[in-house]
Formats: C-alpha cells, sequence, structure tokens
C-alpha cells in the first residue's frame, strides 16, 4: 500500500482558486503533486456530474474549491454551489459513495499557503483511505 | 418426442449437475417482493410456486446492454476488433412459463430475418429452455388469446409439468432436450399415465386475435387512440417487461480514441425514439406511440414476419404505472 | 457450429477529399481502406449507409455519389447533432466507419426512354445527386432531364459547382431558386418556393418520371402540385429520411405500418405513401 | 367517496371544469387514472389509500390539455405537485381546479392562495414507513448503503417510469437525453444507472413534492423514491424551504442565504 498515490482531481474557480494555487507556485511553496487542477469561470459552474465523472475516470480524490463568501467574482455563485454542494454531499453520503474523499474549500487568491495545506491534507487523508477502488470497479463492471 | 418423468427433486440434481459444467442458468427467484429472472446460484434460491416473473426471460438472449464491437484509434488509422462470439457460455432458461418460450419465435424472427443478427443467433443456439406450464394464472394472463397455453411446448427444449406434489411430467421435445436427458437418464423416470391437461391453469380466452389484427389494419386513424392512451404516461416499462418487444439503440462509450459500441434496449413508448435531428417527430404525441406498441404487436408482425408480437403474458399489464390493461385496451378496441 | 459475421461491424473508409457545400454543409469523398472489401462493394442510386465517428456514435445518410463512378463514395451531410458535429471536426486522411449499403433504390432501369423531374430542397439534392450523376452518365438512354433546386438562401444552395456544370450542359434543364429574402443582388435564379416555382414552370407530366427529395413541408406542398400537373401517384418518388439506428429492419427506429424505410425504402412512390400511416 | 363524486360532478355540470382527472378502481387490484368528462360518469371515481399515482403528472400532457380546463381529485401531494409547477412557471391561476382530499372531505380549490393555506393546514410529513426506511438506510455503515444501492440500482433496466410518473420531469429533453457530451451513458449498466438515479435526485432537489410515485412506478420495486425523499428532507432542514408549499417561493437550489451552512468547507 506504501507505494499508492492518490490521484486527486481538484475542481477550482477561475478567480480565487487557480489564481491561489498560482500563487502557491511563485511564492516557491513546495506541495503534493497528486493534484489535477481543472479550471471553472466559478464555482457555480461546477456541477456535480463532474465529480462522479472524476471518480468513474479513476479519481481516488477530489477537491472543490472557489472563493470565499461574499468575493465571487460574479457575487454569489458560490452562495449558490455551496446550497448544491449541500445536497450533493448528503446524497453521496446516503448512497455510500465516500465522501471523506472529496474536500469542499474556500481558497482566495491571496491563500497561496492555504491552497498548498488543502491539496497536503486532501492528499494524505485519501492516501490513508486507498484507492477507490468501490467506485472504479462499478465503472469497469460496466466498460468491461 | 418423448414423455418421462422427473421428482422435484431430481429436477434440483439436475440443475446442479448443469451449473457443475459451468452453464449458466437463469432461473425464477425471489427478489424482495418481487419473483424475477436471474442468474442462479444458489438452488435454494429457487422458486416456481410464482405465477409469472416481473421480467421475461428475453434478457438472456436480447441482454439489456450488449457490445457490439470495440474500436481504437491510432493517428487517423482505426481497428476495429469484432465481438468475440465463440467464447459465449452454454446457458439454460429454466421455469420459463410457455407464453415465455413461445416468445422466441417472434423474437427470432425480428433478429433472423433476412439479415442475421450473428450475436443473438449464436446466443440462441447456445441455449436451452426448461419450461415448466402453469398450473395457475391471474387476470392478467392472456394466453389463449393470442394462440398459446399454459402446457404448450412452443419453443421450449424441454417441458415440466407438475401432475401431483412433486412428480412432474417430462417432455422431451428437441434435440437439445434429449440431450438434457443424456446427460442424467438415471434422474427421468418412466412416462407418467396421467396426461397434463387436467394439470393445467384455465385460462380464460378473452379475445380473438385475428378480428383484432383485421380491425387494426384500417384503424390507424380511429379516435380510439387519442382516448384510450390519456393515461399512458410515456415510460418504457410495458417495452421492458415484455418477452417480445425488441426495439434497440446504438451507442458508443468511451472517447475518440477507444471504446466500445453498444446496443441497448429502446421503446417506441418513449418520446425521443422517432425525433429526427431536424425536430421533426413524425411520433410527436403519447397516443401516437401507444398505437404504435399496439399496432406492431398485432397487425405489423404477423404482417411483416408472420408472428404475432404478443404471447399473452400480460407482464406489461402489472408493470404500467399506469395501469393501462391490455387485455382491457384490446376488448375496448374491439367493442370501439 | 454455424458461421456468422457482425451484422454491425462497419467497413473503415478513409477521407480522400473534403468540400465544403454550404454553412455547416460538407460533402466528404471516402475510400475503402480495404481493397478487397472495395471490390466486394456495390451499390445503387438511392440507397444509404450508416456513417460512423467512433466514440460518438452512427449517423444515416444517403450514397450522395453515382454507383457509375465507383473508385469512391461521397455523402454530404448538415452539422446537426452528436456525430454529424464530430464527422465536421474530421481532415483528409482520417477513417470513419461505414456499413451499408442498406435500403432499396430508385429503379433507373425502368426509367429508361422517359423523362425525368428532379425536384429538390435545401440538404435533400444528396439524395438526388447519385440518380442525377447516374442519369447523366447514362444521358442518352433518357429523354428530357430537368432539375429544379431551391434552397433558403444562396448560401445554402449545395454542390454550387454542379449546379454551374449542369448549367452549362445543354441536354440539362436546372431551375434554381431561394426562399423570398434569400436572394443576393447578383442572384440570377429563381426567387420563391418550390411548389411555387414548380406550379409556374408547368412541366409536361407525359412520359416523365417526378423525383422529390426536401423537407416535409415541402414535400407536403409538392405532390398536390404534382398532381395537379397531371403525373400520376406511381410516377412520383421520394426517398424517406426517417430516424435510423440498425438499417437492416430489427432496430424498430424506421417502422412505418408494415414497412421498415431501411428495408423496406427509402424509396417510396407517392402511391405508396399514400397507403402507409404519416409517420414520417 | 361520494362527496368526492358530487364535488366532481358539480364541477363538470358548473362547467367549472371540463375534464375531472382522477383515480378509480383498475384491474388486478390496482388503481388507476380516469379522465372524467360526463357527471354521468363520476361515479367511477374513488380514492384509497393504493392511490399512488400523482396525477399532476397529466397537467402537461398535450391530448389532455385538449380536453379543456382540468379540475384535479388531489391527495397532499398533487396539490403540493401543483404549486409546485406554479412556483416553476409551468401552470397559471385559473388553468386548474383541485378537488382537495383530506380526513375525508372533498374541497374544491381554485385559487393558488387557496391551495396554499390547505396545504399550510396539513401535515406534511414523509409515510411511516419511507422514514424508517431511510432512517435504517441513515443507520448503516457507509460500505452497507454502497452495497444496498448498488445492488438496487444495478436491477434498473431504464424504463423511465420514475420520470414518466414524476409531475416535476415536465422537461421535454431530460439530461439523461443530451448527448453533447452525453452525460449519463445511455445503456443501463451500473454505472449509468448510478449516474441516473444520482442526477435524477439532483434535479429535482428542492422540487420534490416527496410523493413517492417515482417508487410506485418501479416495475422492478428499487426504492428509488427513497433518494428524492431523503434529499427533499435535507434540503428542508438545512435551509428551511419545502417545495410545493408556495407559488411565490425561492427555489432552495436558486436561492441562497450569506449564513447557509458551510460545516463542511474548510
Amino acid at each position: 500500500m506504501s507505494e499508492f498515490e492518490p490521484k486527486i482531481v481538484a475542481f477550482v474557480c477561475n478567480w480565487c482558486t487557480y489564481a491561489g494555487a498560482d500563487l502557491t507556485g511563485t511564492s516557491r511553496i513546495k506541495y503534493a503533486p497528486n493534484v489535477r487542477i481543472v479550471r471553472f469561470p466559478c464555482t457555480g459552474r461546477i456541477d456535480f456530474m463532474l465529480l462522479l465523472k472524476a471518480f468513474s475516470q479513476g479519481a481516488d480524490g477530489i477537491i472543490v474549491s472557489g472563493c470565499h463568501p461574499n468575493d465571487c467574482h460574479y457575487t454569489s455563485g458560490n452562495f449558490h454551489a455551496r446550497r448544491r454542494w449541500m445536497a450533493f454531499r448528503n446524497l453521496a453520503e446516503f448512497m455510500g459513495i465516500e465522501v471523506e474523499r472529496i474536500q469542499f474549500s474556500w481558497v482566495s487568491a491571496a491563500e497561496g499557503a492555504k491552497w498548498a495545506d488543502l491539496v497536503n491534507s486532501t492528499v494524505n487523508r485519501v492516501r490513508e483511505l486507498g484507492p477507490y477502488d468501490a467506485y472504479r470497479q462499478m465503472a469497469a463492471s460496466s466498460w468491461q | 418426442m418423448q414423455k418421462r418423468s422427473i421428482r422435484r427433486a431430481q429436477i434440483n440434481v439436475l440443475l446442479e449437475k448443469l451449473l457443475s459444467l459451468h452453464q449458466v442458468i437463469y432461473a425464477p427467484q425471489k427478489l424482495g417482493n418481487q419473483v424475477d429472472f436471474a442468474p442462479l446460484r444458489d438452488l435454494q434460491d429457487l422458486t416456481l410456486d410464482h405465477i409469472q416473473t416481473v421480467r421475461s426471460a428475453k434478457a438472456a438472449l436480447f441482454p439489456p446492454v450488449e457490445e457490439l464491437l470495440r474500436y481504437q484509434r491510432a493517428g487517423v488509422e482505426t481497428e476495429l476488433q469484432d465481438r468475440d462470439l465463440t467464447n459465449l457460455a452454454e446457458q439454460v432458461l429454466f421455469g420459463t412459463r410457455p407464453c415465455d418460450a413461445a416468445a422466441i419465435a417472434p423474437l427470432s424472427a425480428v433478429f433472423t430475418t433476412d439479415d442475421q443478427d450473428a450475436i443473438f443467433a449464436r446466443r440462441l443456439e447456445r441455449t436451452t429452455v426448461i419450461s415448466v406450464s402453469c398450473e395457475r394464472s391471474d387476470g392478467d394472463c392472456f394466453c389463449t388469446s393470442v394462440g398459446v397455453g399454459p402446457g404448450d411446448s412452443r419453443g421450449s427444449d424441454l417441458l415440466l409439468t407438475r401432475l401431483q406434489d412433486d412428480e412432474y411430467l417430462a417432455e422431451i421435445l428437441t434435440a437439445k432436450g434429449e440431450a438434457l436427458l443424456q446427460l442424467a437418464p438415471e434422474l427421468f423416470g418412466p412416462e407418467p399415465a396421467e396426461s397434463k391437461e387436467a394439470h393445467l391453469a384455465k385460462v380464460q380466452k378473452r379475445f380473438d386475435w385475428e378480428a383484432l389484427h383485421d380491425k387494426l389494419a384500417g384503424a390507424f386513424d380511429h379516435p380510439f387512440w387519442l382516448r384510450t392512451a390519456l393515461a399512458c404516461l410515456g415510460c418504457g416499462a410495458c417495452a421492458y417487461v415484455c418477452p417480445v418487444c425488441s426495439c434497440f439503440d446504438i451507442q458508443d462509450e468511451g472517447s475518440q480514441k477507444k471504446g466500445r459500441r453498444l446496443r441497448s434496449w429502446d421503446s417506441c413508448g418513449l418520446a425521443l425514439f422517432t425525433l429526427h435531428a431536424s425536430g421533426h417527430n413524425p411520433r410527436s404525441i403519447q397516443s401516437q406511440r401507444w398505437r404504435q406498441r399496439m399496432m406492431h404487436k398485432f397487425s405489423y408482425m404477423p404482417d411483416q414476419l408472420q408472428q404475432l408480437g404478443c404471447v399473452g403474458c400480460g407482464r406489461c399489464s402489472r408493470a404500467c404505472p399506469a395501469d393501462m390493461n391490455l387485455i382491457e385496451q384490446v376488448e375496448n378496441f374491439l367493442f370501439a | 457450429m454455424t458461421s456468422f459475421s457482425n451484422l454491425y461491424k462497419p467497413y473503415l473508409l478513409r477521407i480522400e477529399r473534403i468540400t465544403e457545400e454550404a454553412p455547416g454543409v460538407r460533402t466528404f469523398r471516402l475510400a475503402f481502406t480495404d481493397q478487397q472489401e472495395k471490390e466486394r462493394f456495390h451499390f445503387k442510386a438511392g440507397q444509404f449507409g450508416e456513417y460512423s465517428v467512433f466514440g460518438e456514435g452512427e449517423c444515416t445518410f444517403c450514397i450522395a455519389s453515382s454507383p457509375t463512378r465507383s473508385d469512391y463514395i461521397e455523402c454530404t451531410f448538415r452539422q446537426m447533432g452528436r456525430v454529424t458535429s464530430a464527422l465536421m471536426n474530421l481532415e483528409e486522411g482520417d477513417t470513419i466507419g461505414f456499413r451499408g449499403p442498406y435500403g432499396n433504390v430508385f429503379p433507373l432501369e425502368a426509367w429508361q426512354g422517359k423523362s425525368l423531374l428532379f425536384i429538390a430542397g435545401g440538404i435533400a439534392l444528396p439524395p438526388m445527386r447519385c440518380v442525377i450523376w447516374n442519369a447523366l452518365d447514362w444521358r442518352d438512354r433518357f429523354k428530357n432531364i430537368t432539375i429544379l433546386y431551391g434552397a433558403r438562401t444562396v448560401s445554402d444552395l449545395v454542390y454550387k459547382h454542379e449546379l454551374q456544370e449542369w448549367q452549362t450542359r445543354p441536354d440539362v434543364n436546372v431551375v434554381t431558386t431561394v426562399d423570398p429574402g434569400g436572394e443576393t443582388p447578383d442572384w440570377k435564379g429563381k426567387v420563391g418556393f418550390v411548389p411555387t416555382v414548380l406550379e409556374k414552370m408547368a412541366p409536361s407530366a407525359d412520359n416523365t418520371i417526378a423525383i422529390v427529395c426536401g423537407p416535409p413541408v415541402m414535400i407536403k406542398f409538392t405532390f398536390p402540385v404534382l398532381t395537379q400537373l397531371g403525373f400520376e401517384p406511381d410516377k412520383i418518388y421520394t426517398t424517406l429520411e426517417n430516424r435510423m439506428k440498425c438499417g437492416v429492419g430489427k432496430c424498430g427506429r424506421c417502422n412505418v405500418g408494415k414497412l421498415y424505410v431501411c428495408k423496406d425504402g427509402p424509396v417510396f412512390t407517392y402511391a405508396q405513401l399514400k397507403e402507409m400511416p404519416a409517420e414520417y | 367517496m361520494e362527496a368526492l363524486q358530487k364535488s366532481a360532478r358539480e364541477a363538470l355540470e358548473n362547467h367549472k371544469a371540463k375534464v375531472i382527472i382522477g383515480y378509480s378502481e383498475g384491474s388486478g387490484g390496482r388503481m388507476r387514472p380516469i379522465f372524467v368528462q360526463s357527471p354521468a360518469e363520476a361515479e367511477k371515481l374513488t380514492w384509497n389509500d393504493r392511490c399512488t399515482q400523482n396525477l399532476a403528472v397529466y397537467i402537461a400532457k398535450p391530448e389532455v390539455q385538449k380536453l379543456g380546463k382540468p379540475a384535479l381529485v388531489a391527495p397532499l401531494p398533487v396539490l403540493r405537485a401543483v404549486l409546485q409547477l406554479a412556483s416553476e412557471n409551468q401552470i397559471k391561476e385559473g388553468d386548474l381546479l383541485v378537488l382537495a382530499l383530506s380526513d375525508g372531505r372533498v374541497t374544491e380549490l381554485s385559487q393558488f392562495s387557496e391551495m396554499e393555506e390547505f396545504v399550510a393546514k396539513t401535515p406534511t410529513h414523509l409515510a411511516s414507513k419511507d422514514q424508517e426506511a431511510i432512517e435504517r438506510l441513515e443507520k448503516m455503515t457507509p460500505q452497507e448503503r454502497w452495497q444496498y444501492w448498488q445492488s438496487e440500482l444495478t436491477r434498473c433496466f431504464k424504463c423511465y417510469a420514475c420520470r414518466a410518473a414524476c409531475p416535476m420531469c415536465y422537461c421535454s429533453r431530460c439530461t439523461v437525453e443530451c448527448n453533447q457530451p452525453q452525460w449519463i451513458p445511455v445503456p443501463a449498466h451500473p454505472l449509468g444507472n448510478w449516474e441516473w438515479h444520482l442526477m435524477r435526485a439532483m434535479h429535482l432537489a428542492g422540487r420534490c413534492v416527496s410523493c413517492g410515485a417515482c417508487g410506485d412506478a418501479c416495475p422492478l420495486d428499487i426504492p428509488i423514491h427513497l433518494l428524492t425523499m431523503k434529499v427533499e428532507a435535507d434540503i428542508h432542514r438545512e435551509f428551511g424551504s419545502q417545495a410545493g408549499m408556495k407559488v411565490q417561493s425561492e427555489h432552495a437550489l436558486s436561492s441562497f442565504k450569506v449564513q447557509d451552512k458551510e460545516n463542511f468547507i474548510i
């Protein structure tokens, strides 16, 4: 198991978290290389289906992150997203999806260090959880 | 054809034997409050005292999802991988009712007339059908109205009819049935003295399908359809539980680089079934789709394939969320 | 054991040439990648195929080239849905899948010695182009050949080069028209809907076969005009384009009455259509 | 029963409605929808606890619309569906009449405000069997829940009876049928079923009136109604809003409060 490196997909908004992750890099803060970032105009655009697609395509963990409340570039996209995440998270949990593998977060353009912490803590948690075989097997059984 | 007898316990021995030969056995089993066909893993799960399974056995011959081929693309070159049909398992449909077995003929007619659908044909070739006659029926059964009966042997390789307690009449009907007998001749006893007729369910004949067929021929524009389909919700439940319905969709799954082409069940009851790319839909309202279902089964199929598209199993009536009962629909139409 | 071949396995064809016909409309010239398959492959005017972009699915179009030119097949499509959008992204040299030829044919042999009147609208010229070229390649077997083709606007006219070529031929009478408002300042053709233009043209029905292809609304208004002009219903041909999946009469999608458009069609006479439920 | 038939008869006789959409005794112990167009037929109307279909589903059907203004026989979930449809601008005031049922009484309602009042007075809790089923699942371990839903949803053959039976599923083109891109796999394989049912529940979040018609419609008895009911209950608990209560209401997922719960967000 020691060789398991989690694959993390991060769905982030363009204005805050993506810029924050950029800052992490320009600040030369080191963090786990397990994350693949997908940039969106706003968290309000991050459809829950994307999260499901990530799991079925082999993600072990997911980060969803955007601007802090009241900081949305489009005023309220993150507020709407927050409600949807709540609904989705509860439903996913009810259906037995391992929601600990999904981390929601607010990371601003100034929070380069927070982004590094977020990725590291998510990677560590998912590393302990192990690969998300249950989901992958469901997908594989559909595609075999 | 030869007649033998077999005891209930010996039927289980026969099934054990087939399982040990790695044959897949589709058999009725209790699932929650329902009885349904599923691959048999444990003989304890088998049930035979039901009237009808929720789904028909057609999934064993025409699975809800079936791979047609695989593709892989590298640069501008594409490589196709044909479906390997040599590894299809030998399978047994056990506990099918005579109506289910009778449905194999119309299903085959669709898939093998003119152009032969290889996957279907191959599955059929590798399938042995052991049916069990009906001792009971319910108000939704109407096999006798469409030319089938509770003890019909059509489509079965071996037909079992319970005579009393645990004694069954075994009618060996085909070479595949004969092979079953040869597999374990010791399990079968001599032909019983009694005939099966007295032990079969009494299924009342509710309508004359030939009259229905004839009347449908001129009834495309009949106001009946608009009236009678008001309740129809436009789902595919009737088609998916039907042993004859065989419409399908073809879809690719995967990326443009690599993936597979699948066929999956579809239904004329669904609104998008006939939708053109232009947005034009030849069957734009539900009553037209309901008419298509009736027409296809009782008018078009007999004309095209000399097969009735219905075997009277009654599953559509039991499954319909709006209780569109097929017998009533037909009766009302014949009076309309 | 019976030997089986997979009905749904397509041929692989290579895109040899892409022609831009109109906005969102392209023609592909396609060649077989397998020489043996090419030699075994024969089709006749009116037949169609299932073209596929792997990963997206299959799409039904007629074969738009003439069987008299057998080095290649051509198809013309308009970008509408998932598959045609994917086709739009392909380039020369790419491979696509093709199943066919399917369906019945325009009985050109039986039309020998007659005049032919082609009436097409919009993107429905492709199914007819196959017949037109076939007839032109057998020009001496027919009497007058007339082509009436209309589109919404000038830019929507497909096969512009071929239209010009046909127009310059002395042995073909070509009339083009665009819907009112669709003309450009230098437009030399007619302005008006196809049925109206047809009515004014008043071609003779004498010993003439009419072949009509177009959107449902054009067909609906063209048949009565032809009838008025004296065309018998069995002298009017059209081709139906119902939604299809399998192409071989199994999937049930194109079912109209006791016929399958894919197997029993797509070519029907007006006389046949009158006997069928109007589910197309 | 007589009260219902009498109200229906009067509504037709007084031309308040052209068709009564109600329940009648069907075949094999099942109930069925009935479209009563003449006062004489009103005697076929009935109501009992086997009437699980949500009749509001017929409001949007073109063939039914052709019959003229309907009066819906409306137990609470039908009434709530009507209000929710109104709040989503699918119906207008005066489009229909409602014969609301409660405690054996029939109340004729034509104004949305009357319907809102009626609903506000009626308890909206889930049926105890559904409540218990949800609680039983909540008590399971995540692995057990995964197993449970895997085995249930894998059986689905995608007949879409759940969608067809749902009054809130009125889209002419469902997400499952959108193919550019193909969000949900078309075939009824485990992943295709899983994504379909999860998507269905999410798209009904804040809109589901918890009638259970989807689960009852399922020919394979898959308890899919628990998914939408669970989402709806959570939304009610967390955001305080409930579908099908008010016409002028902010929809749970197209509105927000700055102080909405975010204890799961770091």
